[in-house]
């Protein structure tokens, strides 16, 4: 029965793995295609009209207003440890809770202490 | 009559108490003590911690099937709408794009997988039934929800023990991996410097990526399609950029509900009865050897990929393929910094962390299709 | 033994992919472009679209009554949950005081329902059966839920294509609607200024008039009670003032979650065996002469108005009586401007289109108790 | 059948407007009667304390608020595009997705260009 | 044929209405006039209202099994979810360091439940079965979600009255305690001031004492455990300062949209048939009640331990172990205050309060396990 | 019958009462040993590091946000009535809700008056 199993177990692992990288393998060239199929063409910035007075007064609020909740949302995060590029990794809650445990050492403190 | 009456019935919860409960009681406290004072995990180690102690108090009837606890089984577990659900909220949190922009490195994604398939092997050695071993294996897949809904089809008794092991050395992926890491790669390797040039990503294919992967994933292996497209349902929300109010949904309520429900109630299974046995103490060390299985095999194909690519690819970002999403691409690109300090790779990192998020699910749906066919 | 055994079951998924299929997933792709590129209704249509290729990908199991899909049909559209849980949403962000101030214009909330009942017998002559040409009707309601809601009690076959049409085509109103208003309405007529001085409406009375909707509807209309009365009990919380915590829960969480499982959950009806038939064709056709013939009712009455008012009515805001709250509404008064830079009509065109929503959900209930006596 | 069906769907249509209508008159008449009865009388006005110093600070602070709170909204928010009255009807969120519609012609531009 | 088979479906809704609907629906008005006009515990107050006008429109198919009511009362009402979700918010807003740092004054919330067992006494006495008795003196317990939760366990069919006593009652403390305060207490008892020295309470023991309350009073009465743990879960989440997802979602999501179908479901079951009988009568006044003796054996108690202090205890705060938190603590420091304007027990009055909180919930797991063992 | 009901209602009341007396003051030994147990030693003040030049301008913005989020609070709730102690009894919703009855004479104004 044993016997039976394991090599039924390791039947499984050659043909899943082999599945696990030919399925990847696909993905591969598929995320190559579909990044390569829609890069930007570069002869699209013109099309951004000129701000008018009015539009120019609302975005200098809409800047106000945006560092206003960029220093929140500092607050309320953890510091970045890392150079972090534009992109936001870091959105993912598990991260920031995880990423704390690289920064610690030893027991957590009592912040009343 | 009264008080001689009375008294068995005032008594009752003491008197059903067993050693065991108190056994799996502290267990409980222990889950608290690692989500509260090291903050481990903590949303889902407190709930099962609590659901834990919950299921070991005698007599509360919340286990019954019209309990709390029974009908948050019935309503979430049995069928996979919670993991299901909480995958949304993942994928409404997860950048594709680093991964995007070096897509070779999606390769990484299924190196860190063969963890699960190796503890299947290793399980089966210890005599479990394969529906079980294969339960046990998909620890490897290093991602709760994955864990959860391949073991509650295959081997729902097992749910307890594997839940745990799956949460609890996430929460200790930076312990666990480390020394593997050190032991694999040499000081030369882990200073290896990448470039990061990356392809830039436009909206469009941040759009069309969770759509692909659908179709691809879902007609070439059907038994992932439920976890990969929620996953990608979430993803697709916020790259859409058009349904705020439902990628904030997700990415909230919808998470935080779905993982409260589940971390108490996989906790409310582990009672004394059902956790208590040879099985648990097994499949707990099993488990810690899927994470060391797949931290290596992932280093070890992070090796030849710097081999092949003339040394132009530190070998550390493998240990990110296993998925620990993100959790472990931090680490990687944190152990690389410690060699160096000037040593950035935490894009490359995210790109194979992320990768790994995607390889876990697929080798899960891969390893449900096969144990089902077989059995 | 193996490599043959196991061949069908990999390809089980690429073997049982038909054609149909492909056309259901090319359908929900439109969906998701429609959501994506043109911003159309897209917390619905992105949902249908992605849960209609999920529903093509075969052997997923996520349509089987365990599946998510199942649990989800079963959980809040065949009791019609998911639809009355939207309208307690809908009428927490619904402000019923353009009406109140005006109320003569609750007239063209009648008026707009006219394309249910011509639908219903267009339908009839396509030899469609009552239950059903009742369903196909009520895409004349321009109102998702309630479209939902008549469909699932009458004929839950035809769901999807009704849904798909109801979603769709109201996200093309300001398509459909303009040629219409040009046709019927000569540009004088659509030049007209209404005066704006409308009756101060007191906050006792915003808050009465949920509570007095619902008790005159509730008795003359008991089939419409369900709908009606969500949507008044939302607009009961957000006018109360007192209960900021509920309201807040009915316009962000219960609306958010709702529609985002209704969505799925409709989108994943649409598999190619129950879609791709000459009935969906036919339903499509139908629906969108529902959403003309609403339109031409209201402009009509709204021309009728107008003349009796002695021209101090400008008949455009009839269009705005079809529902489709509260683009119609928009629309309306943006005609109107674009014929006279100086013509606001918006206040009075928003009236008329909450009062369309009313008469929508009436005629939906009223349909409802005469399809269900006659049969 | 089709023909049975037909007249029934006729007279369906006859008897249903028809109570739609009469349900709709009703609910104008009930209307009338409800904005009429609960009209506010003009000589409520003196009921409203004078405030005192601490309330004017209350309040000074809660404009304060209350303007940095109006541009966050607005900023999230679409710009107007009609004279709006005081009533928020603008609060449905549909309104604000299918009133991006009206502005728009042509494909939606991605906004990184 | 069609005209005269039609009439009587048009006109079922006002055939079938009775009185007892419209004294029903005026009751309901009642209770959202309470909610709106003078805030009374509105976001309870006003569903129940709404439920109870649409239980009383006839023939809505809403109390169907498969009807909006249906639904939600097996939902939630008929297992206890959301008495117990309720209560994990509750949880999650209740701070237990001012009774933490007094821990004397916890006694105060065994003498605050007398009122439970006093009126189980005197509703035998008007010859209500035990069971029934034991639900009605469950109003005693001056909590909502308990008061629900032992109901639906004892005698479902009481629950309409059972709940609307308890939540009116509840948002009528401060009418009903003043004159009990001042008839039972001398204006120099009213007047002795409390020093405020309170023990540090550290986080630890913020963050111990859910799990130790949990495990006592489990191991002890069984039948609180459901209760008192969901209580306890809720303030862990918040104590332990490490699942602010968790937390927000407790006090947020969970708590709203559990209270808003509670109050809904709960006076939906208000129907002309269960509710206009003379024991409903009985109920409100024996609920009435049952306030009263709760509140008089809490001051009663709290002369005691005023005079055992050596007049150190200001004897209102035993008024505030009746539970209804926190109102009860609100308004017993400000009656002290009535009386001395410089006199600030507010902090002493809360511990007591919250020492209410937990002996309502003991006292009602306490009566469900005896008046289940005497059955 | 009833008597016999009323002779098991004394008696779950004098037991029931007992019982709750008893797990209270059992919870009373419980808390007062916690409440010892776990109290903080003095000397664990010098743990606290000494604030960097990155950590004070932190600091400082972080303040400044916490500032702007109290305001806006503020408006949002109630007025507080009682001298409050540090700790936020006041979170409870219905606190907020329930404290405004005490405030309260006669029927709720209509704001618009
Ligand atoms: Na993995
Ligand atoms: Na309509
Ligand atoms: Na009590």
């Amino acid at each position: 029965m044993m016997g039976e199993n394991l090599i039924t177990a390791l039947e499984i692992t050659v043909v899943g793995m082999g599945l696990v990288f030919g399925a990847i393998a696909l993905l591969w060239g598929v995320m190559s295609l579909l990044v390569r199929a829609t890069a930007d063409r570069p002869e699209s910035a013109p099309e951004a009209p000129h701000p008018t007075g009015d539009v120019l007064e609302r975005q200098k609020r809409a800047a106000a207003v945006a560092v206003a909740a960029a220093l929140l949302r500092e607050q309320q995060a953890q510091p970045h440890e890392f150079p972090v590029p534009p992109t936001p990794i870091v959105s993912a809650w598990q991260a920031v809770m995880r990423a704390r445990l690289l920064q610690q050492k030893g027991p957590r403190q009592d912040p009343r202490r | 009559m009264f008080s001689s009456d009375l008294w068995p019935e005032l008594s009752k919860g003491l008197a059903n108490f067993t050693p065991g409960n108190a056994v799996m009681i502290a267990a409980g406290l222990v889950l608290i003590a690692l989500a509260v004072l090291k903050e481990y995990e903590p949303v889902l180690l407190l709930p099962i911690g609590f659901g834990c102690i919950l299921a070991n108090i005698p007599l509360t009837g919340m286990l019954d099937d019209h309990g709390l606890f029974g009908v948050l089984y019935n309503a979430g577990i049995s069928n996979e709408l919670f993991p299901l659900l909480i995958f949304v909220g993942v994928g409404a949190m997860i950048d594709f794009s680093p991964l995007l922009s070096q897509p070779k490195l999606v390769l990484l994604g299924a190196a860190g997988q063969f963890g699960i398939f190796g503890t299947l092997i290793l399980a089966t050695l210890l005599r479990f039934p394969l529906n079980e071993a294969a339960s046990i294996g998909v620890i490897g897949a290093i991602d709760g929800p994955t864990s959860i809904y391949v073991a509650t089809k295959l081997a729902p008794d097992l749910l307890a023990p594997i839940a745990v092991a799956a949460y609890s050395y996430m929460s200790l992926v930076p312990i666990i991996q480390p020394p593997v890491m050190k032991l694999l790669t040499t000081r030369q390797e882990r200073r290896i410097r990448m470039e990061y040039a990356p392809r830039p990503v436009s909206r469009r294919a941040l759009i069309l990526f969770p759509i692909v992967v659908t179709l691809v994933i879902g007609l070439l292996v059907p038994d992932a399609t439920p976890l990969i497209s929620m996953l990608m349902l979430g993803n697709l929300l916020r790259e859409s950029r058009v349904v705020e109010r439902l990628t904030r949904a997700a990415e909230n309520e919808i998470i935080n509900v779905a993982t409260l429900f589940l971390g108490l109630t996989v906790g409310s299974t582990m009672t004394a009865a059902s956790f208590l046995r040879l099985d648990t103490i097994q499949i707990l060390i099993l488990g810690l050897l899927a994470f060391v299985l797949d931290t290596a095999a992932g280093l070890l194909f992070g090796k030849l990929m710097a081999r092949v690519s003339g040394g132009k690819i530190n070998p550390l970002i493998g240990a990110a393929g296993i998925s620990a999403f993100p959790m472990a691409g931090r680490l990687a690109a944190q152990v690389a910094q410690d060699e160096d300090f000037e040593n950035f790779i935490l894009m490359h990192a995210m790109g194979a962390n992320t990768a790994g998020q995607l390889g876990s699910v697929m080798a899960g749906g891969v390893l449900l299709a096969l144990v089902t066919a077989m059995m």
